[in-house]
């Protein structure tokens, strides 16, 4: 029933802002806001006693939630939870706060709408986390497109149309995909089985010919990797995360790619072992490629927020890598990149959009010379320019480290590839405080550095990311339940070595 | 089939193309007319009296007459003789009558399958049509009545003089 | 004529004795609200008849009728559908100067119609159905009588379905020739005695397809749709993309039961070359199109491709997700059409995309609606056209149509484009701040049901599924 | 011994408060906190290493937490303290807190005070950490924390671009080596499961044998890091640069701590390099090829901190070769020795800069030996133990072992020795050239402001320990003393000798000290050797590296990102998009509004279906 | 093969495609009305042959409603013809595409 009502809140709280934008402008934002702190409180506070849960029930599921829908199909809502679920839950929640927060002066027309769009694309990302159900999944999954795509569409930037439009467009072909992919598992495993039912769990291990395997997976992937973004289907990203209002690109960097790196972990590896096998070393090579041609991007990039966004495309690239090393260091790996670049590239939109704010232009030619004028922000951007480039001590070096040691026992070459990504990272990721913060600035700014109200949205986030670079197991312990088992022995080639526990 | 249905057949087909051919709208008509009543022969020649009547009548006496009134009224003949033969080009007919060529040549393919040898005529005098009608077509017939109600009231509503038009075009001629 | 024969067509004749009645009325004393009183009560009285049905079992009116549970719910439909146009009709002519009265006459009998098709099993039933449908609706496309392009789309629209009609009758002639029956049940049996079915017959049988793909409007036959669909009064162009399309495929659904169309492969594929040529030709049309009317014209093309998939996929799921997808056609259509009618002011309909720029701004309701109805129309979730959509691609997956699903896919991508576009245009800021007119309470009434309805189906379509489940089913 | 991790902890604190509360606190209190945190952690040091060495010389390992545990994974940040870290550590305490305490004269003008003794503090604090640091992991920790730093001080002074692309060149050029040493990361979790030091290297000598192609792939990745962070070739090009940054960075960084993190690294995984002789020997040639290069360059340079920053290439040439050759504990000595003279080196050039109103050309100098008499002594001093002028110079000492070895251990050869000498010649050459035209001839800049007392007192204590920290360790001709060696033997295996002779060995001092007064006299006598111009300019830009890797990598990197700028895969859907919409408009072109072509169209789909039936009908 | 059957359907197979290519070929619309009425009759005629063969009253039956069909189609038709001349001043049906796109 909890996880029901972490969906219904949202929605009934997206209802209630939108109507009460009538009373007064700035009530939506406050609904928001406490609609969203009190399911931060919430998912937090179950992960914090997630060990003594996790001794309650023996399976890796923490909740579960059924309830027939369309019995004609099998199709039922039905939400489950676990480690990974939780993990993502939270991290919608504590990144849907801050972005009420990082919109409370952005957004000044339409608030009601505004806060009706963001709880309603958050309702539907909380769908996506929790459903067990392969048609209520597709189904949460476009869902939270329209929401998605007004908030970029009404509050963006210069180009935002077109952004939306690239966005919608992408995603739903991908999503298309998906459908046939779910519907032929779905009659591939009645015609076997004899039931209908798209419940995840019963269409785990669905026995099927082999060639069948691959095409639906396929299908799969497609989705999320276009929902990643993985190379070549990115280029939608870019224009969205640019013309989206700051809140839109923290949603969009921060959890609607998750989505697709979520599908991988949880649909497409335990739904087609096969065929994920069979396809890894492309997949994988997919992912290396994304890394260095996303890096490169990055670096050419004259706008922030574009550059940004490129970055997105090379970190969601170890995503790809890490997913389908097939063992327990890539997998948590994967999960702490989720986590981990949701929160950098949070950060640094929102660093974007309150420069943006400051400055009125997010070319990166304009800029530069910042330091005396915002060292607070600076000192902030620097810790997420780092955070994204790897430092160790900042949860992203964590994540990457972790895929790339996994990946490299599956596929040395390709990973040898993707490391190259952490030089071209470091070129980029340089390249932004040079050009916004160091040089001689063109004019004398007299700026205000970090309001209190951005010190409060940047602080849990510098908070988050140095926490999680130098104790990362909490994630870990709350993932580990839910690899799959026969990821927990790694299947590198050497297999005469042994691994000893240590003393 | 005997040679009169041949010679039936031969009229209506010439007729018809003569339609076909005319630029004048009033002869066109009068082969049409012409057409009609050969296919009347037919008709009578496959066993249907009853048929050929209504042909007559009907289609000849009543349609085409007020299609030929329609034409008077508008005053039409011989002026639009010109633009149709204006109209009517080598270049505008070939490509469509090589189309219906191939049309032809596959519904004569299809008529003149192997399959189907019988070829009797079966005679079926008004009587049976009737009774077939007014027995288990009686809701068709009362359909039929819906039907040409449709057609009254449409025609009824198109064909009124419009009040007022405000097509431009008429505007400026009329100023 | 037993009793049980005329109740079973009571909704028949209760449509047919009002437009009478209406006629006597017109002749009386000309009132458009009394006339639309009348009309809508019909379409009650005739919903209500619905509901006196003596039999659960089919029930055959020999030679012409067969009333059973898919003919009842299609009645049902049918009726719906034209009390919706009703509901927007009378604002909109209102706004006219012209007289109104024998719109409803004709509406009644254009109804009448679509009921004779929905439930006939006979050629002369459908021939008759047809055209007192399309002679109708020639009167209704050509109404507006005061508006340029009203006869010439009603031109079109006459020598188009003449046309039609004749390939119909020639392709009913070559089939009657050689089977002697013109009952569907009767040529059934007949193909099914003689083992090898003659090609003329089958060729019969794509002649008639002509009639009833024009009928349609799929690909090659699609072309006069966007010129009718412009051309036409608002709540006329809403009548033909649901009732006249919906009865022709319904129509088309009992003949292909009836004579075991999926038997024959060859029409099998003439089927899918025109679906998947309606699905592209419909979609790339819609593109980039200015005005929403020929813009909805075109999506209907697309949209009855998708139809015919489901329609390919078999007697079962397949046909399922065709009566699926046309309830929420109907509704979507409806409700598009009803936006663009309440919006259309005295002088001109509110048919080209700029007419909406910014309305969510300016009648956010009126801008809901109209959304709700364009993601139901590109499959989005929440809203019946989605379920639709998932209900073919189910059904085609089931039978393994895998390329015209893929196909499905990339026109439902390029189909969102240009729904989409009318969104972003409704949610543009608004150039100036014009007050909206006051809002018809009946059409925004109508308008809200059927958006409701529509969000219903899309959250919890079982209850439909299963009426339309056990529909099937009573028919084998 | 529980109280290590102050060490570390101390100056990180620093930072942190320094960040935070620097307005707050005033310059004092920066100036407090700043070498305060750097000076208790070098106390503390010394009483850890006065117990390490009273308690038996044990090893100590203090698990602080868990970092992560995956599976058999498992790594944790705990602090290890051995002799071989504490040596290191050591160093960068004290060496460290002079350099603080100089900076608070050197940068006592600077509006940016805090920020300064922030990024410093946080410098130690992560230098500590990879030198503390119990596992790889950690260890790579402090690697990248000291090369972020390392980039936040050369481009302290932001304004000018250039600063800040001698500091991305830093990073970015360091980077690449540490690339190189996370593949050595990855293998090593593929083969031994773990990163822990201990468990490596005691696994290491299980699972391979001596040249087992693998360790040796992971010796040479780790040499890769090596190289990156102490500059050797063929990454030697950032250093140069790195001098951008304020002078006491580059004492601390760029000459007596960070650099030397690749020595560091290699002895601590000497075990790896012991099992993969190819790789050990590529450590040899890469320290010999590069004190060769850096010397030559050295030697043309005309600004002081340049020719410093060479000459620190040259000196850890020095170690890499006597880790080349297996003379583990030589390269420890020499890093300590090192790091005092040099140090020393670059503060008295620093003291140098700052009287001449930052002035570092080295031919605008010149008679400063009247002016700054104090800073003439002590360069001297500094200048003495580089150049090893026998006996009195702690540099004599330290180098000579590596000279003596390369020739004598096992891994060594008259080639080695040879290479070694020669780089002795070329060191005295441009160090005494430095030293003649800064503080000899005629004075050609007056003197701003002669260093303070908080400047010259660092210096002092350097020079002391320049010249007397060579006693820890003498050669087997000079007295014998292996202070250092006896301590290091549980981390460091001694050296297997080829031979040993007394007498070769005095002869090889001999010739070294020969040499380098040779070099002296050549130069004493002539400021200016006739090379050619060409070579000359071709030894000062770095022997053509900077150039051909801005040819073979920068170059071609920016004009691919320019090139493709808009990213060419989107061209792929914006094509495609356009092909949709040009068939729209051919399609369109099919709605004429012309209703015979409607009919036409009927009909063609008549003639196409029927003939479809028939064509089906005749095929069948 | 020629039957009685097949020579009447043949005829009438000519007569609807000559009225096709009529409809084809003009630009006048009364022609094309009258072309519509050739087609028509040519498939009453194909029914009337029809029942001839099988001896059935239905195919008669059918033509008659076609008749009825016709006529109806001709009076809305002629009335709409009517409309378009008063807007158009002329019969040509290729001025009638206004509307396109």
């Amino acid at each position: 029933m909890i996880l029901f009502l972490f969906i219904l809140i949202l929605v009934a709280g997206a209802f209630l802002a939108w109507l009460s934008a009538v009373v007064n402008k700035e009530l939506p934002r406050w609904i928001a806001l406490l609609v969203l702190l009190f399911e931060l409180t919430i998912a937090a506070g179950i992960w914090w006693q997630l060990d003594e849960a996790h001794r309650w029930s023996s399976s890796q599921w923490l909740y579960t939630f059924q309830q027939p829908w369309m019995p004609r199909f099998g199709i039922s809502f039905s939400l489950a939870m676990d480690g990974l679920s939780l993990l993502m839950l939270v991290l919608t929640f504590f990144l849907g706060t801050l972005s009420v927060l990082v919109s409370w002066n952005e957004i000044k027309e339409k608030t009601g709408f505004f806060h009706f769009n963001l709880l309603f694309v958050l309702a539907g990302i909380t769908g996506v986390f929790l459903t067990m159900d392969l048609f209520l999944f597709y189904f949460f999954w476009e869902v939270m497109l329209i929401p998605m795509y007004f908030l970029i569409g009404i509050w963006g930037h210069g180009n935002r149309v077109y952004a939306a439009f690239k966005f919608f467009i992408f995603t739903q072909a991908g999503g298309l995909l998906m459908l046939l992919s779910i519907l032929g598992l779905y009659f591939v495993h009645a015609h076997n089985a004899g039931a209908y039912t798209f419940s995840y769990f019963d269409l785990l291990n669905t026995p099927m010919a082999v060639e069948t395997g691959r095409w639906l997976m396929l299908g799969f992937l497609v989705a999320f990797i276009v929902k990643l973004p993985a190379v070549p289907f990115h280029t939608w990203l870019p224009d969205a995360h640019t013309e989206a209002p700051t809140a839109g690109s923290v949603v969009l960097a921060g959890l609607l790619l998750k989505t697709g790196a979520y599908g991988i972990l949880r649909f497409v590896i335990p739904l087609f072992p096969e065929a994920s096998h069979y396809f890894a070393p492309g997949v994988m090579l997919i992912g290396a490629i994304g890394i260095l041609y996303g890096g490169k991007l990055a670096y050419a990039q004259t706008d922030f927020k574009r550059l940004v966004a490129y970055t997105s495309v090379s970190h969601m690239g170890f995503v790809l890598l890490g997913a389908f090393a097939f063992n327990a260091l890539a997998y948590q790996g994967v999960v702490m990149q989720m986590i981990t670049h949701g929160i950098s590239t949070g950060a640094l939109f929102m660093i974007a959009g309150s420069l943006y704010e400051r400055l009125h232009t997010r070319e990166l030619g304009k800029m530069g010379g910042l330091w005396p004028a915002l060292p607070g922000m600076g000192v902030v951007t620097m810790i997420f320019v780092m955070a994204s480039l790897g430092l160790p001590g900042l949860g992203n070096f964590v994540a990457e480290f972790l895929i790339l040691a996994g990946s490299w026992q599956a596929q040395p070459w390709i990973t040898a590839l993707a490391t190259v990504g952490l030089v071209i990272a470091t070129i980029y990721s340089l390249r932004i405080m040079q050009k916004v913060f160091f040089g001689t600035s063109m004019r004398e700014y007299k700026l205000p550095d970090l309001s209190i109200r951005e010190g409060l949205m940047l602080i849990p986030l510098i908070a988050a990311i140095i926490w999680l670079g130098l104790y990362p197991q909490p994630v870990i312990d709350a993932v580990k339940p839910g690899i799959p088992l026969s990821f927990q022995t790694t299947t590198h080639h050497q297999q005469d070595v042994v691994i000893h526990p240590p003393k | 089939m005997g040679p009169a249905f041949y010679i039936a057949a031969a009229v209506a087909v010439i007729s018809t193309l003569m339609v076909i051919t005319r630029y004048n709208i009033m002869h066109a008509l009068l082969y049409l007319i012409v057409s009609l009543l050969s296919i009347a022969v037919v008709f009578y020649l496959y066993g249907a009296p009853f048929m050929a009547a209504l042909e007559v009548i009907i289609y000849a006496g009543a349609i085409m007459v007020l299609i030929i009134f329609f034409v008077m009224m508008l005053n039409l003949g011989p002026q639009t003789a010109g633009e149709e033969r204006m109209w009517l080009q080598p270049r505008i007919w070939i490509g469509p009558s090589i189309l219906c060529a191939a049309l032809l040549l596959e519904l004569g393919y299809l008529i003149l399958q192997p399959a189907h040898a019988t070829g009797d005529i079966h005679v079926v005098d008004p009587k049976t049509v009737g009774k077939t009608l007014f027995g288990p077509y009686i809701l068709a017939v009362e359909l039929a009545g819906m039907l040409l109600m449709a057609g009254i009231v449409g025609a009824y509503h198109l064909g009124r003089q419009k009040k007022k038009i405000t097509h431009r075009f008429l505007e400026r001629t009329s100023s | 004529m037993s009793t049980s024969d005329l109740l079973s067509l009571l909704p028949l004749l209760i449509l047919s004795g009002s437009a009478v009645i209406a006629m006597l009325l017109v002749a009386i004393r000309r009132n458009h609200r009394v006339m639309h009183a009348f009309a809508v009560l019909a379409f009650l009285a005739g919903l209500l008849a619905l509901f006196v049905q003596p039999y659960t079992v089919p029930y055959i009116i020999a030679p012409l009728f067969v009333v059973d549970a898919f003919a009842l719910f299609n009645t049902g439909l049918i009726l719906v559908a034209g009390l919706s146009v009703l509901f927007l009709s009378y604002n909109y002519f209102e706004q006219r100067e012209e007289r109104k009265e024998e719109y409803y006459i004709l509406l009644l009998l254009a109804t009448v119609g679509g009921l004779v098709l929905v439930i006939s099993q006979h050629f002369i039933s459908l021939f008759l159905g047809l055209e007192t449908m399309s002679i109708s609706l020639y009167g209704l496309i050509a109404y507006l009588r005061a508006r340029e392009r009203s006869d010439e789309a009603g031109f079109k629209y006459l020598l188009l379905a003449a046309l039609s009609s004749a390939f119909l009758l020639f392709g009913m002639a070559l089939v009657y020739a050689y089977t002697g029956r013109m009952d569907f049940p009767g040529v059934g049996a007949f193909l099914k005695s003689v083992g090898s079915v003659p090609v003329s017959v089958v060729a019969g049988f794509g002649l008639m397809l002509i009639g009833v793909g024009f009928k349609l409007g799929i690909v090659p036959f699609h072309m006069w749709t966007p010129d009718i669909y412009e051309g036409s009064p608002l709540p006329v162009a809403a009548y033909i993309a649901t009732v006249s399309k919906g009865s022709m495929l319904i129509l088309l659904m009992r003949f292909y039961r009836d004579i075991d169309g999926y038997e024959y492969t060859i029409l099998w594929w003439v089927f899918a070359i025109i679906a998947m040529a309606s699905m592209f030709v419909g979609n790339w049309l819609a593109l980039l199109q200015q005005n929403v009317k020929r813009l909805l014209a075109y999506s209907s093309i697309a949209h009855m491709g998708y139809i015919l998939i489901a329609f390919l996929a078999g007697l079962h799921a397949g046909q399922e997700a065709v009566i699926f997808y046309l309830v929420a056609y109907v509704i979507t259509s409806i409700g598009a059409f009803g936006v663009l009618a309440i919006l259309s002011d005295r002088v001109r309909d509110a048919e080209m995309i700029d007419d909406f720029e910014g309305l969510f701004w300016r009648n956010p309701w009126l801008a809901t609606i109209f959304t709700a109805m364009l993601l139901s129309l590109a499959g989005i979730p929440l809203t019946a056209g989605f379920i639709g959509k998932f209900y073919i691609v189910a059904a085609g997956v089931d039978a393994g149509l895998w390329l015209l699903l893929v196909l499905l896919v990339i026109n439902s991508v390029i189909g969102l484009y240009y729904y989409i576009r009318i969104i972003a245009v409704m949610f543009q800021p608004a150039k100036e701040e014009q007050p909206m007119g006051r809002m018809p309470f009946f059409g925004i009434f109508a308008l809200t049901a059927l958006m409701l309805l529509l969000i219903w189906l899309g959250v919890y379509p079982s209850g439909l599924i299963s009426v339309i489940r056990e529909m099937m089913l009573t028919m084998g | 011994m529980q109280w290590i991790y102050l060490i570390p902890a101390l100056p990180f604190l620093g930072a942190l408060i320094l960040v935070l509360f620097s307005r707050a606190i005033g310059k004092t209190g920066v100036s407090l906190i700043g070498c305060g945190s750097v000076g208790i952690a070098a106390l503390i040091t010394l009483i850890a290493g006065g117990q390490f060495i009273g308690g038996g010389w044990q090893q100590f390992t203090l698990p602080l937490w868990n970092w992560l545990s995956i599976g058999d994974f498992n790594i944790g940040i705990t602090l290890h303290l051995d002799a071989l870290s504490l040596a290191f550590t050591f160093v960068i305490t004290f060496v460290g807190f002079l350099i603080h305490l100089y900076s608070t004269g050197y940068m006592a003008d600077d509006p940016d005070y805090a920020r300064f003794f922030a990024c410093m503090n946080l410098f130690v604090g992560s230098m500590l950490m990879l030198v503390l640091a119990d596992n790889l992991l950690l260890l790579y920790l402090g690697w990248e924390g000291v090369g972020l730093c390392s980039y936040l001080l050369i481009g302290f002074w932001y304004k000018d671009p250039a600063n800040g692309a001698a500091a991305r060149k830093a990073f970015i050029v360091t980077r690449v080596g540490d690339t190189a040493m996370a593949i050595a990361l990855f293998l090593l979790v593929q083969h031994t499961g773990s990163l822990q030091l201990s468990t490596i290297l005691a696994r290491a000598t299980q699972l391979w044998a001596q040249g087992d192609p693998t360790v040796t792939l992971i010796a040479f990745l780790l040499l890769g890091g090596a190289v990156g962070k102490s500059a050797q070739l063929p990454l030697q090009t950032w250093l140069p640069d790195a001098m951008a940054g304020p002078t006491p960075v580059s004492a601390l960084i760029h000459a007596a701590t960070m650099v030397t993190a690749g020595v560091y690294l290699i002895a601590r995984t000497n075990i790896l390099f012991i099992l993969a002789p190819a790789a050990q020997a590529t450590v040899a040639i890469v320290g010999a090829v590069t004190l060769i290069l850096a010397g030559c360059s050295a030697f043309v340079q005309t600004d002081i901190k340049r020719v410093l920053a060479y000459s620190t290439i040259s000196q850890i040439g020095y170690m890499f070769l006597a880790l080349g050759v297996g003379a583990w504990s030589a390269a420890v000595f020499h890093f300590i020795t090192h790091a005092f003279f040099k140090a020393l080196l670059f503060m008295g050039a620093g003291a140098v800069i700052v009287a001449l109103h930052h002035e570092q050309d080295m031919f605008r100098m010149g008679g400063l030996r009247k002016s700054l008499p104090g800073v003439f002594w002590v360069f001297l001093t500094g200048a003495a133990s580089l150049v090893a002028i026998p006996f009195i110079s702690a540099g004599f000492y330290s180098k000579d072992q590596i000279v003596w070895l390369a020739w004598s251990s096992a891994n060594g050869n008259i080639g080695y020795w040879l290479v070694a000498i020669i780089g002795a010649f070329i060191t005295a050459m441009y160090t005494f050239r430095m030293v003649f035209l800064v503080f000899f001839g005629e004075e050609k800049t007056h003197v701003h402001h002669p260093p303070g007392r908080s400047m010259m007192i660092p210096l002092y204590i350097l020079a002391v320990c320049s010249t007397f920290a060579g006693f820890i360790e003498l050669p087997h001709t000079l007295g014998h003393i292996t202070m250092l060696s006896d301590l290091l033997r549980p981390v460091l295996p001694s050296v297997p000798l080829q031979f040993e002779s007394t007498g070769l060995e005095w002869v090889s001092q001999g010739v070294a000290a020969l040499l380098s007064f040779l070099g002296i006299y050549i130069i004493w006598r002539s400021l200016y050797i006739p090379f050619p111009v060409g070579l000359k300019e071709f030894w000062k830009n770095g022997w053509g590296f900077d150039m051909a890797y801005d040819r073979i990598f920068v170059r071609p990197f920016v004009l691919l990102a320019r090139w493709n700028r808009r990213d060419m895969v989107d061209k792929l859907y914006t094509g495609l998009a356009g092909l949709t919409r040009s068939f729209h408009r051919a399609m369109s072109a099919t709605q004429s509004g012309v209703l015979r072509w409607y009919i036409m169209g009927i009909v063609m789909g008549a003639v196409l279906i029927l003939s479809v039936i028939i064509w089906r009908q005749y095929v069948v | 093969m020629i039957t009685s059957t097949t020579a009447g359907l043949t005829l009438a197979g000519i007569l609807f495609t000559l009225g096709l290519i009529s409809i084809l070929i003009r630009r006048n619309i009364i022609f094309m009305l009258v072309s519509v009425e050739i087609m028509l009759n040519a498939a009453g005629l194909a029914f009337v042959v029809a029942a001839s063969r099988w001896g059935q009253p239905e195919g008669q039956v059918m033509f008659m409603f076609i008749l009825a069909m016709a006529a109806a189609e001709v009076s809305v038709g002629l009335a709409l013809i009517l409309q378009l001349y008063h807007q158009l001043k002329t019969l040509d049906s290729d001025e009638a595409s206004r509307m396109r796109g």
